[in-house]
């Protein structure tokens, strides 16, 4: 920002001639600008090929730059950038470093997975003879009308789907990067706002979906007011917003401004901007009490999007949730660690307690979701390498545990589609064993049963916690997991010991898309917990910030 | 370095994945494949295991036949195997009590009639329900020898955990079809509670081993591994301070208790034994359970010497409740496996006991205890599995003369009782009488309330066996058959080890004494000397 | 020669083996197997005990060591015999009576499908019973004392079907078990003081004990004996064990393993003598059981309970005696002796009746027998003549020996042991005159059975009335044999230690008192039940005799002491199982589930709510934020 | 003037602004209420600005109106399609998922 800045001083100072051009590192960029290259792509699809065209152009597009882009982030991680050669790029606003790359991937992978199920359309029904997926016919139609019913007729995709998600990821893929808190609220809103109309474009159920995506909004912009308030009082604070320029400022390296210094609000204005901030994020990560749209959008959105925000948006949240506290408020470590203590506490306790109840699939997973983040925020507590590396582990296997669910889920319907509710789930385990043994795994990952990766996520996160002190946060964290595990289990007994309800649903046979989303998750989920080493070497190796 | 033990573990749980694999299908001869693989799987298992006990030298160092690979090397975690005589005897039990339990369940796990008449092997599951079975014992006889192997705290809290999954499946999923159109709730009740008490241990044992972690990595140590953990408390490198290590001690006996289980712990062990089927309850209280003595014996006694010296008065006072508390709930039982399961919990005390004594009578005891108990109780438990899978009630009361009709079955399930109730002569009176001298010459009062436990071990198993086996021949219980050949197959071995171990126990105490001496040179605790030694040679021949 | 020790054990074994693992095949001549293996080892033990009279006294006790047993460091138990005086009379005694009786169940049992489990079970008690009186260490010995409980168990429920005899083989086995917790304990106690459990290394280390030590030691062993040799407070079992097969209640119920207590008092003299607590205890016990069972024995109809009462206050003396210490020992296990023969005796002449009488056991309905069945008549009644210490016959000279030892005791307790010894054989004389009126004389009062056949008593077999018969002889001349020139106190005194004691009165003092005391018995049964005709239905007679029917209300107490209490208790305990612990732990959860439904009420679905809670969450937030910096 | 008063009516506006959202039921109001309070920001940020003496917030002021503009569009987006559904731009109308 400051480039910016001093660009515009010297513009005033009408030395024109000499106005340098602004250093953009396009080669170490290339993970974001692939991918929102592509969603322009994409864009333009939507407005120059014929309708039927579309669905094909679009999933392959949106398939090459997310993989394009994975690619590259993997060549820049071997090159170094992650760990030896990681710095600052244009003019210092985005970081690239180990945790940026990282995460990146994971999010990249996680995107790839998510666009798996877009794609799906064998489970649905044929509706009016034509292969549907996930997503409205026409969004702007009214749910249940004649119009849209002529869409569906006419065989109308939203394929628009493939650009917003390339979109999102692209802010995603920044927003853990950002090195200040300007491209860090910009990021926010460009993930955001494609999630929000994602949410909105369900093809079943719309009322829900766009009640999901109302709430999410509206919530959601609610927050990042906050967080950009936030912003603001940092700005006043420190006088920067870059966030090693704000962390030099209060650890006193850097004067603060004259004008403010002496001021007695000086640490208010830090504290309670920090406060805001957290706020901004706690959100996005669905951390209690700032939880509440979680369930209700989860059960809205189409589950493939549910199942891209509860990974994705998940890990570029912790992302930069990381990031601000480790590169910008170091110092500040006893001021925000008690509220982070409360905040995760809140978060596992609230969470397993309220999933007990829970009778919806996608609810129960959303506050399963929520459980979860209560288990990372204690590893983001330990303040330390450890739990650095802890977070991302579990990052990567918790990203990959949610899609693998969210992904079963869609495949169990009944004749309006996606069959939810729990008890519609009873006796799955006769009826497709495979199904319900897949599911259960992946259950049994949440809970962190020993050799699925949740386990060792969960060992990682509570390791670091405990090495950093926070002792009483791992033993809360064990009682909440017990609590948890109960209403995984009562899934699983539901859908193994149970007898199954007469005209219950049935279990779509996928395509080979769902098919691929679902194999990698169980893929990662048992890798990750028979065999972590190589990426817990990698998460370690990653698990330094560029200042 | 030797594959033996790495073997012994990978026979079965490679013979799970095969067994789960072969083709599907509900005809006999699919499902006789089926069960003569995993038969086949567990024999070998059981020669290797034999094999491993042969190579294990008595005199030799504490863990023998050691492997270590590097597992998670970021946690100082490896796959490190080791078998000292206490594993190796635990080894040997679960070696054999596998294909006796197979044998067994041959037809548990057959497709059950549906309630309107029709076979379910019309389903998928039906189809798959036999190598489902099977499977899943072999996966938990896997798990169980890993468990009594790991000679690295981290492998071993692993496998410890990740054996409810398999049992937790074979509790809910297959019941001994006795309970009546309520038996598939209580099942999936008891399934779920097994799973949630020991998962609960579990994970607080997690936290548990997350601070041992943390705090040998504090000072340097930061590894998993048992022995190099255990000498380095021994000589002082790694230094725990007292609270730490009590609440360390107390996590981790805590997930041991549930799994012994140890009064009050122990109220899912009736609903599980009672639910399954009598193979799995087996597996349940005479191996499953024993790792958690077993665990006892080597992770808290062997990592918090001070810790367990500090609690163990405590931890006697509870077991002997538990085998007071155990056995008189086992005098008020209405259905049969239940009340063995309580007769369970009751030598669970005595074993936990034994352990927690600090003697060296204590500790061999208990270990010996542990083998006898899952010999003596499989006899019992599989026979009243034959007895109830005949008249299909669980109900004492349904039963009455059945040895007019049924002499043999009789007979043995007497044997099985009078090993219960620890019969000098039979295996585990030797045990339980090692554990009760060892706890009395240092805690004499608690030593001698439990040598009250023998009375009524003598009551629940005798009115037991009054109540089915004798009297006039109740209605339901005529023309009952006798033992068949494959169910003579079964209990045929376990009744004559209980009858050899029980005069001549000592292949095994050889085995287990140095290891025993090793856990208690761990503590730094020597047995209580006499009062008055008496001078010389004491007694028979011995060194 | 001592390896034929063993065998002793091994030849009744490996027939219990055979018998009960044979199968069908042995059915048609497995009882002569069983007898075979009983008198094999009766032979063994003659051969054992020449060989042993061929030495000096210091080298008749041999040793045999065959293998280490429970080898754990400090706690060493061998399976390894004892061969000496004392265990060697035992041996002669099991294995003869024993193969008298396996002879006269020949017979007995005939009609009885399952006769080859019962020859097999025969043996088992064999085996167990020579191994309680062979171990070199209480280890091994538990193994035989509970071997027996073992076999009595099966046999007192042979009759299966009959829940009355399951129950009564239940409530033996039970009953035994909390003696046996004394011996356990008793083990302990040992291992704890001298850190061995040999006779030998025991003994020869008590001196350095202190009392204290000795007398718990004493007070364990003697609650052992009190289980096995049915004495009070444990003396509830042996009414009941009745229900066996009568070859059983002969050779296990009245001749050897009740006989056990005994055996273990003498054995452990050495601890006895040394905690002279303890032995008044074991005297009392002795002195209470005496009275109690012969009380029992006057007021039962049943001639099998009868006699078990006679039994326990036959006993009763053996145990009043062994209490003694050095003056008792060797005329308790004299008298054991004797009264193994006599009561043996005793015994196959019911059985013989009973067999005659189609299994009736009511005296009431017997009479008159004396004529039809002369064998069994003549064997009894020499029985008879010898428990009630009839002079001449075995009993005189063994009981009269331990009255004698009584008074010789000393002092005020030497009075009162030697009264209460004195009155028990004026009661004996009583009781066992009543039993023999009611049987063999007077008017016939046999009863119809429930099918209307009357009976038609007769003569029993020759493989019976032979046992009957030997025993007789036992009977008559074993007393005068083992007294005759204190041939027995020689033999036995190496072991045991004798010493004479200081009796106020001298012996024929007490002869003639004994006499006088069986006299007025006999005398005063025969003017109750010989003079007038006896009624079949009994009368209800006083307090005390309805007390003496029901055993003295023993079963009673028990039962309201123990049993009910036990019973309320275990249910009790369910309740508290399943409401207590289950019900805390359910509840628990509830409370989750009850936290959860409410806290779920939060999430209401209104997006201005969920604003608020962000808006809250944000101030509390801020405000914590900013109270950390100020505190 | 004092520039700091600027400050605090940003942050009365902002404090207006969350008020709003907490009380009012239509969505439009709502969404209005939250563009309030990034204006509130925006007027922070320029007001510290002036008081640092560099231009970074001013800039930051501009790429929030963008974004604001931005989320104005997808906003209004929803709103009109839930609107034209339910006929109701009450958001208090939309509560089908709850518990």
């Amino acid at each position: 920002m400051s480039a910016v800045h001093s660009l515009w001083m010297e513009a005033a100072g009408a030395n024109t001639a000499s106005i340098p051009a602004p250093k953009i590192e396009y080669g170490q960029l290339s993970p974001m600008l692939i991918v929102f290259g592509a969603a322009l792509l994409g864009i333009l699809v939507e407005a120059f090929l014929p309708r039927r065209r579309r669905y094909g152009v679009q999933v392959a597009l949106a398939l090459t730059g997310l993989i394009g882009s994975f690619v590259a982030v993997v060549v820049l991680a071997a090159d170094g950038y992650g760990t030896t050669k990681s710095g600052l790029l244009a003019m210092g606003s985005v970081a690239l470093d180990g945790p940026a790359l990282f995460l990146q991937g994971v999010i990249l992978l996680a995107a790839v997975v998510s666009v798996l199920m877009y794609a799906e359309r064998r489970l649905d029904a044929r509706v009016e003879g034509v292969a549907s997926d996930a997503f409205t016919a026409q969004g702007a139609a009214t749910p249940g009308g004649e119009q849209e019913r002529q869409a569906t007729k006419a065989g109308f995709a939203s394929t628009e789907v493939y650009p917003l998600t390339l979109f999102a990821v692209g802010g995603m893929l920044l927003f853990p990067a950002a090195n200040d808190l300007l491209t860090m609220f910009v990021a926010l809103e460009v993930f955001s706002l494609p999630l929000y109309l994602l949410c909105a474009l369900a093809r079943r159920r719309r009322l829900l979906s766009q009640e999901a995506a109302v709430k999410y909004f509206l919530l959601g912009s609610f927050a990042s007011a906050f967080f950009l308030f936030g912003t603001a009082l940092l700005y006043g604070y420190a006088g920067t917003v870059r966030l090693p320029e704000i962390a030099d400022v209060i650890s006193g390296v850097a004067p603060s401004t004259p004008a403010l210094a002496n001021s007695t609000q000086n640490d208010a204005l830090l504290l309670i901007g920090l406060a805001m901030l957290a706020v901004g994020l706690f959100f996005k990560v669905g951390a209690v009490p700032f939880h509440s749209w979680t369930p209700d959008v989860y059960q809205g959105a189409p589950t493939p999007v549910t199942g891209f925000m509860a990974a994705a948006t998940k890990v570029a949240a912790f992302g930069a949730l990381l990031r601000l506290f480790y590169v910008a408020f170091p110092g500040l470590r006893w001021d925000w660690r008690p509220v982070m203590w409360g905040v995760a506490i809140l978060t596992m306790v609230v969470g397993a307690i309220l999933a007990v109840t829970q009778q919806d699939v996608k609810r129960l997973l959303a506050y399963s979701s929520i459980a979860h983040a209560g288990f990372i925020l204690t590893g983001v507590i330990a303040t330390n390498r450890q739990g650095l590396g802890a977070v991302l582990f579990y990052l990567l296997s918790y990203s990959f545990v949610t899609l693998g669910a969210f992904a079963v889920v869609t495949l169990v319907r009944d004749s309006k589609g996606e069959a939810t509710h729990l008890s519609s789930w009873a006796g799955l385990g006769r009826r497709s064993p495979l199904v319900a043994a897949v599911f259960a795994l992946f259950l049994l990952a949440f809970a962190g049963i020993p050799l699925t990766s949740g386990f060792t996520g969960k060992f990682a996160v509570f390791q670091a916690a405990a090495a950093g002190g926070a002792t009483p946060l791992v033993i809360v964290g064990v009682l909440s997991s017990a609590v948890a595990a109960f209403f995984y289990i009562r899934v699983i007994v539901l859908m193994f010991f149970s007898d199954p309800q007469p005209g219950g649903p049935a279990v779509a046979v996928p395509s080979v898309f769902t098919g691929t989303a679902i194999a990698v998750g169980v893929l990662v989920t048992v890798g990750l917990g028979v065999l972590p080493q190589y990426f817990l070497d990698l998460a370690s190796k990653a698990s330094m910030f560029v200042r | 370095m030797s594959y033996l033990l790495t073997a012994t573990c990978a026979v079965p749980a490679a013979g799970a994945v095969l067994t789960a694999a072969l083709p599907a299908g509900s005809t006999e001869a699919r499902r006789r494949t089926t069960k003569l693989t995993a038969l086949t799987v567990s024999a070998v298992t059981l020669a290797l295991a034999a094999l491993a006990a042969a190579r294990f030298k008595p005199g030799g160092a504490r863990y023998q036949l050691t492997e270590s690979y590097s597992w998670i090397r970021s946690f100082g975690i490896s796959f490190s195997l080791g078998v000292d005589g206490i594993g190796a005897v635990l080894v040997l039990l679960t070696a054999v009590l596998v294909p006796i339990v197979m044998l067994a369940s041959w037809h548990d796990a057959d497709p059950a009639p549906a309630p309107d008449g029709t076979s379910d092997s019309a389903t998928f599951e039906g189809r798959r329900r036999t190598q489902g079975f099977f499977a899943l014992i072999l996966a938990v006889e896997a798990m169980v020898i890993v468990s009594f192997l790991a000679t690295d705290v981290f492998l071993f809290y692993v496998f410890f955990e990740a054996m409810l999954i398999p049992m937790y499946f074979l509790i809910g999923g297959f019941g001994d079809r006795a309970g009546g159109p309520e038996a598939a709730r209580q099942r999936s009740y008891a399934a779920v509670k097994f799973l949630l008490y020991n998962l609960l241990g579990g994970l607080v044992m997690l936290a548990a081993v997350i601070g041992l972690y943390v705090i040998a990595q504090q000072q340097g140590q930061a590894t998993f591994d048992l022995q190099s953990l255990t000498s380095a408390i021994a000589d002082g490198k790694l230094v725990i301070d007292p609270t730490a290590e009590r609440a360390l001690f107390l996590g981790f006996f805590f997930a041991f208790a549930v799994k012994a289980p140890l009064w009050p712990l122990h109220t899912w062990l009736p609903n599980a034994m009672g639910e399954s089927t009598a193979g799995t309850a087996v597996l349940i209280t005479a191996v499953v359970d024993k790792v958690g003595t077993f665990a006892m014996l080597r992770f808290c006694l062997g990592l918090f010497p001070d810790a367990s010296k500090f609690f163990a008065p405590a931890i006697l006072v509870l077991s002997v409740i538990g085998i007071i508390y155990g056995a008189l709930l086992a005098v008020g039982q209405k259905d049969i496996k239940r009340l063995i399961a309580y007769a369970s919990i009751s030598h669970f005390g005595f074993i936990i006991m034994g352990i927690f004594a600090m003697t060296s009578q204590g500790q061999s005891g208990a270990t010996l205890y542990m083998v006898n108990h899952g010999i003596s109780t499989a006899a019992w438990l599989l026979v009243a599995g034959f007895l109830i899978s005949r008249r299909g009630s669980r109900l004492i009361a349904d039963y009455g003369g059945v040895q007019k009709v049924a002499p043999v079955l009789a007979g043995t399930f007497l044997i099985g009782g009078l090993a219960t109730l620890s019969l000098p002569g039979l295996a585990p009176f030797v045990s339980e009488f090692l554990v009760l001298v060892g706890t009395f010459s240092r805690y004499p009062v608690i030593g001698v309330i439990a040598t009250f436990g023998i009375v009524l071990a003598a009551l629940y198993a005798l009115v037991l066996y009054q109540r089915t086996m004798t009297g006039p021949v109740r209605d339901g219980v005529r023309g009952m058959a006798d033992l068949k050949v494959r169910e003579l197959a079964v209990v045929t071995p376990l009744v004559a080890l209980t009858i050899f171990l029980g005069v001549y126990p000592k292949p095994l105490t050889d085995l287990v004494n140095p290891a025993v001496n090793d856990t208690l040179s761990q503590v730094h605790r020597t047995d209580p000397a006499p009062a008055h030694p008496v001078a010389g040679p004491a007694g028979g021949e011995q060194k | 020669m001592n390896s034929l020790i063993p065998l002793l054990v091994a030849a009744p074994l490996a027939g219990a083996a055979l018998l009960l693992l044979g199968g069908r095949a042995l059915d048609r001549f497995g009882h002569w197997l069983g007898t075979f293996a009983a008198a094999l080892s009766f032979v063994f033990g003659l051969v054992l005990f020449f060989s042993m009279l061929g030495r000096s006294a210091a080298q008749r006790p041999v040793q045999e060591h065959l293998f280490s047993w429970v080898p754990v460091n400090g706690f060493q138990a061998d399976v390894s015999f004892q061969l000496d005086q004392l265990s060697v009379t035992f041996v002669l005694l099991i294995t003869g009576v024993g193969t008298l009786i396996h002879l006269y169940s020949v017979g007995y049992m005939a009609h009885d499908e399952r006769r080859r489990r019962f020859f097999g079970y025969l043996n088992l008690f064999l085996a167990a019973m020579l191994l309680l009186v062979l171990a070199d260490n209480y280890l091994l010995l538990y193994v035989g004392w509970e071997g027996v409980g073992l076999a009595s168990y099966l046999l007192i429920g042979f009759w299966q079907h009959k829940p009355s005899a399951a129950t009564a083989a239940k409530k033996a086995f039970l009953v035994n078990r909390v003696g046996d917790v004394g011996l356990s304990i008793a083990i302990m106690l040992m291992f704890t003081d001298f850190g061995n459990v040999t006779f030998n290394g025991v003994f020869g280390a008590a001196d350095q004990a202190s009392k204290s030590q000795l007398t718990a030691i004493g007070l364990m062993l003697l609650l052992a004996a009190c289980g096995k040799s049915a004495q009070v407070p444990l003396q509830s079992w042996l009414g009941d064990a009745m229900e066996g097969p009568t070859p059983v209640s002969a050779l296990i119920h009245a001749a050897t393993m009740v006989t056990a207590g005994v055996y273990l008092i003498t054995r452990s003299g050495a601890i006895f003598n040394l905690a002279p607590q303890a032995q008044t205890a074991v005297v009392c016990v002795g002195a209470v059981t005496l009275l109690f069972g012969a009380i029992v024995g006057c007021a039962k109809d049943d001639i099998k309970k009868a006699l078990a009462g006679s039994t326990m206050s036959q006993i009763g003396y053996m145990i009043l005696a062994a209490g003694l210490g050095p003056i008792g020992y060797v005329f308790a296990i004299m008298h054991l002796v004797t009264h193994g023969f006599f009561k043996a005796g005793l015994f196959l002449g019911a059985g013989s009746v009973m067999h005659g009488m189609d299994d009736e056991v009511n005296m009431r309905h017997y009479g008159g027998l004396r004529k039809l069945m002369p064998i069994t008549f003549v064997t009894f009644g020499l029985g008879y003549l010898a428990i009630i210490g009839f002079p001449g016959l075995s009993g005189f000279f063994s009981k009269d020996k331990i009255i004698e030892a009584a008074f010789a005791k000393g002092g005020t307790e030497g009075w009162i042991l030697g009264a209460v010894t004195l009155i028990g054989a004026a009661v004996t004389a009583f009781y066992m005159t009543r039993v023999m009126i009611l049987t063999f004389f007077g008017e016939k009062r046999w009863q119809p059975d429930a099918e209307g056949h009357q009976p038609h008593p007769h003569e029993s077999p020759a493989t019976m009335t032979t046992p009957m018969i030997v025993l007789a002889f036992g009977s008559v001349f074993a007393g005068g044999l083992l007294a005759f020139n204190s041939s027995f106190l020689k033999w036995l005194e190496p072991i045991t230690g004798h010493s004479e004691g200081n009796s106020p009165l001298s012996s024929t003092v007490v002869t003639l008192l004994t006499m006088a005391c069986m006299l007025a018995g006999v005398g005063l049964a025969y003017a109750v039940y010989g003079r007038s005709p006896v009624p079949v239905t009994p009368p209800v007679g006083s307090v005390l005799t309805r007390a003496a029917r029901r055993d003295l209300l023993q079963d009673d107490f028990n039962h309201a002491v123990l049993v009910r209490p036990g019973s309320a208790l275990a249910a009790a305990l369910v309740y508290f199982d399943s409401k207590g612990l289950d019900g805390f732990v359910n509840g628990l959860a509830a409370t989750i589930g009850g936290i959860s439904s409410r806290l779920r009420r939060v999430q209401n679905g209104y997006v201005r709510s969920y604003a608020l809670s962000m808006f809250g969450g944000t101030l509390v937030l801020v405000a914590t934020t900013l109270l950390m910096r100020s505190v | 003037m004092n520039p700091v008063n600027y400050l605090y009516l940003a942050a009365l506006l902002f404090t207006i602004g969350a008020s709003g959202v907490l009380i009012r039921r239509n969505a439009i109001v709502l969404f209005m209420c939250v563009e309030l309070m990034l204006n509130a920001s925006n007027l922070a940020l320029v007001t510290f600005s002036r008081l640092h003496g560099n231009l970074d917030g001013q800039i930051i002021a501009f790429f929030t109106m963008v974004v604001a503009a931005a989320e104005v569009v997808v906003g209004l987006a929803i709103i009109v399609s839930i609107f034209r559904t339910r006929h109701s731009a009450s958001v208090d109308d939309s509560n089908l998922m709850k518990l």
